[in-house]
């Protein structure tokens, strides 16, 4: 088996499995319990939390533990929008966010909230120009992500949110995708609020954070106990809490040795495909991008059918993005960056991550090209490419 | 998500390829839409004697064409037309909800081919 | 250690924890990614739901997954209740709830619902007629919890759920204190939605889930990708739902021997406490009650105190909710059944499970009698009765 | 939650129960919110020669009450009065947000106990 879809989920870190695990059976406490099983537990998601602020250098309070990123990302701009919608009524975000952002921003736009979706241009990346002139004096809010799922380009996150401040509108940015992959040191970066997800790095699946920063205020969305300093209700999900502050810490430490290892394996992964597969391209291969990530469209085949036949290869990866696999529309990325419908739906996601090699890469490019040229051969379309093969 | 069956013909498609000199192509689908599928006949004496296609598209777009001609190969044109797209999706053992616009599209294929191949006759280039 | 605080929260069962192992680690793949080990990960949790849903005799398709009974009752609550608000503006509950119930009808109320919270009497029970009364032709959704965690005592849900049924009235249940521990059958009981936690029938925090009769609208509150049919957003926590459903499962087989047993355990508890100290009050002792719960009110001494001294000597319990553990108020659900302030103070609520014996009980009665009388020492009031001890 | 300090103070109180004769008695809180404080004095020369309570309330009620009688044991009466809330949190390595109000009862038994003995004085009922 040959995974390459890291950017949908990752395993548990082994050390992370290993920490989580006293806390499902021994170490069960509820932290808002008294007692000194429950203070045992709320001690091990303080030290959980604290690990994470040293990380992305913020200040423990400013933490709130979710279920995962969709969860922070909701809390986040339904949470900020609402404090704040006396202030106006316009907000901001962009064409290529997650679902779990634009889905909540549709909703607001049905409770009378205006929002502007930012275009991408043909590499993936929002124009920190176009930003500055969607604002109004009405703007109270803005979300841009900072790492796209799909293509792995990284927003100038840093420029967008010191015009966001410029103009006193609160800025988030998700970063499901690059906690745990790229520095972030919340002393020097602008933004106000931050999601991230542990399951894509490392940690498990159904916890997650956001950061908001002193000062910002949220109108909480899960409501219960006081959790959470009373702003994200229900009990703490104890083992996975702790299990997403040690697989942050991991991820910080290793981060520049991993990131130049797999970009040496995605690079490699690259330059083999554009041989020895014809007319494909590498979306946003000119911009920053994760070192992970490498989306590649294929023309005149399908993208479900590449990563089938992957698949029985023992190889997995995602076309698109693995939230909108039961959906018939190709992916809204790529729409939005300007690919047309038939080129957008021949799309590959690469995703790498900590236990690939480079044999693995090597096969992936053997197996590949076979596979773009068998499906060639089933297509009505580019039979002229087959044959020039 | 796919059944055994989809994932077989997904995976050894029959009948892949073009006719030389068909007596009825039918084209279906837009590839804006992420499906096409060309389906190619012979035909003798109203009967089906081969049946060929070329598609674009997903793993279910690839198997409701292959299991298309298969149902269709040695049937009369009248059998044929009355294949339906839930004969298709059925054969396959079935398919997930969102997919079976793809068995629609086979429908439409076989559909479009024997047109093509009735209006020939019509136009007299039919070969009898 | 003596764990008596199981309406908190319960350690994992090991063979929950044998179960869920794999899906950390080989069988991690994320349950909306199209390749085998996506699929695999679709395939355990679909035969958790149908586990569950077999526990509970629902379809498979009416349970969705949550991060836990918080947001399966803000997504029964404010999901029904924005469905269905063209229909009307009257909603009902109790004024027992847990937080998880009662906070999000005191945010609704603030968007303009009118709420009316039902009394209960001094057994803590709701009086169906009260019910009755209180529906009004704008009235569309109620909401009664099943048990009330503080006190075990169990609502008579059939009877008002059939009232509910009879005014075209929505019922939603907070069943999180009797899923696993009472037998709930979803074809008889006329309930339309019911909420569960998997952390209190030994399944792991931060998974829970939500029954939603067929028929029953719901808009979706965590919006991202297509997850559970649409109607909650976020990667699917695998081995937290793959647990829940061994850990219903688990419950469901035992539950009648289990309750029998623990019982008896109760009951020798309390009537240990009864003979031993002198002026308490045992809260819904003549109500239909969960057979783990016992929640004594001991007069001149405070709660916390008690809990504290209980620590100490190895045991560990609550003094009313562990989630207003952090507030000075004393329990909601006392001052509703009409305890004085001064008496709701002193509760302590002693709730077991799988793992205590009768030796534990002896033990607790022993230490309990002797911290009472130590605290009365101290306290200003009640001397008579500690000199007549 | 608490400090060691704090739970140590709770587990083995100083100073616990009534004083016979007492030169001034303080009673504050309210059974109400849960919390009582009543504080004994013995006064010679105006140094506080003896303190004692009885407390109805949380941990931090009880070690609050414990510390603040031994704060002022052997101090002179201005001294006794000069005892904040803070400094007996302080002593007691701290108190959780929610509980700093045990501290400000304890500083206000102090007070009222103080000031029963004062008025005492006053109407002559002293023992000088
Ligand atoms: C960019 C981005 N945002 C948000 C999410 C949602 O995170 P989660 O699945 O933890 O809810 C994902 C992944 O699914 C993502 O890639
Ligand atoms: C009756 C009741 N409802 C809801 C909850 C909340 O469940 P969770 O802690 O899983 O969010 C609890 C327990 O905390 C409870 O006892």
């Amino acid at each position: 088996m040959i995974y390459l879809d890291y950017n949908a989920t990752s395993p548990c870190h082994p050390k992370v499995i290993e920490t989580m695990l006293p806390f499902f059976g021994e170490k069960f406490g509820n932290p808002s319990s008294l007692h000194t099983m429950g203070q045992e537990a709320k001690k091990a998601i303080e030290e959980s939390r604290a690990a994470i602020a040293r990380c992305i250098s913020a200040r423990e309070e400013e933490i709130i533990f979710t279920s995962g990123g969709t969860e922070a990302n909701n809390l986040a701009i339904r949470g900020v929008v609402k404090a704040y919608q006396k202030k106006g009524n316009h907000l901001i975000t962009s064409q290529i966010e997650h679902h779990a952002v634009l889905n909540v921003f549709k909703a607001l736009e049905k409770e009378g909230f205006t929002v502007t979706y930012l275009p991408v241009n043909q590499e993936g990346l929002v124009d920190p120009g176009d930003f500055q002139k969607a604002i109004t004096p009405q703007t109270i809010f803005a979300s841009i992500m900072h790492a796209n799922n799909e293509t792995g380009v990284i927003q100038p996150i840093e420029e967008l949110a010191s015009i966001a401040k410029e103009h006193g509108i609160i800025f988030h940015t998700d970063a499901v995708q690059t906690a745990g992959k790229l520095p972030i040191d919340l002393g020097k970066l602008p933004v106000d609020l931050l999601s991230a997800s542990a399951h894509k790095f490392y940690g498990p699946k159904g916890t997650g954070f956001l950061y908001v920063r002193k000062g910002v205020r949220l109108i909480p969305q899960l409501l219960g106990g006081a959790h959470e300093r009373g702003r994200r209700g229900g009990t703490e999900n104890v083992p996975l809490i702790v299990g997403m502050g040690k697989a942050l810490e991991i991820c910080t430490q290793e981060q520049e040795e991993e990131n130049q290892r797999i970009q040496a394996l995605r690079d490699f992964l690259e330059s083999g495909i554009l041989a020895e597969v014809p007319e494909v391209i590498i979306v946003g291969r000119r911009s920053p991008r994760l070192s992970n990530t490498s989306l590649v469209l294929v023309r005149y085949v399908e993208g479900e059918s590449m990563l089938l036949n992957l698949d029985f290869a023992g190889i997995c990866v995602s076309s698109g993005s693995a939230c909108t696999s039961g959906s018939l529309e190709p992916s809204h990325v790529l729409l939005a960056c300007g690919y047309p419908h038939e080129i957008a739906h021949g799309s590959v996601r690469f995703s790498l991550g900590k236990w690939n090699t480079m044999e693995e890469m090597k096969e992936v490019v053997r197996v590949f090209s076979s596979i773009v040229e068998k499906l060639r051969h089933i297509s009505p379309f580019g039979k002229e490419v087959i044959r020039n093969v | 998500m796919y059944s055994e069956k989809v994932l077989e013909h997904f995976r050894n498609p029959r009948n892949v390829g073009k006719i030389e000199n068909p007596d009825g192509v039918g084209k279906v689908g837009n590839p804006v839409c992420g499906d096409v599928m060309v389906m190619y006949l012979k035909i003798k004496d109203n009967v089906i004697e081969d049946a060929k296609f070329e598609t674009f598209g997903c793993g279910a777009a690839i198997a409701t064409s292959s299991m298309a001609t298969e149902l269709i190969k040695g049937k009369t044109i009248e059998e044929a037309l009355s294949v339906t797209n839930k004969a298709v999706a059925e054969a396959l053992g079935g398919l997930p909800p969102h997919k079976m616009h793809c068995s629609v599209l086979a429908e439409e294929a076989i559909q479009a081919a024997i047109n093509d191949y009735l209006q020939r006759q019509n136009h007299g280039n039919g070969k009898a």
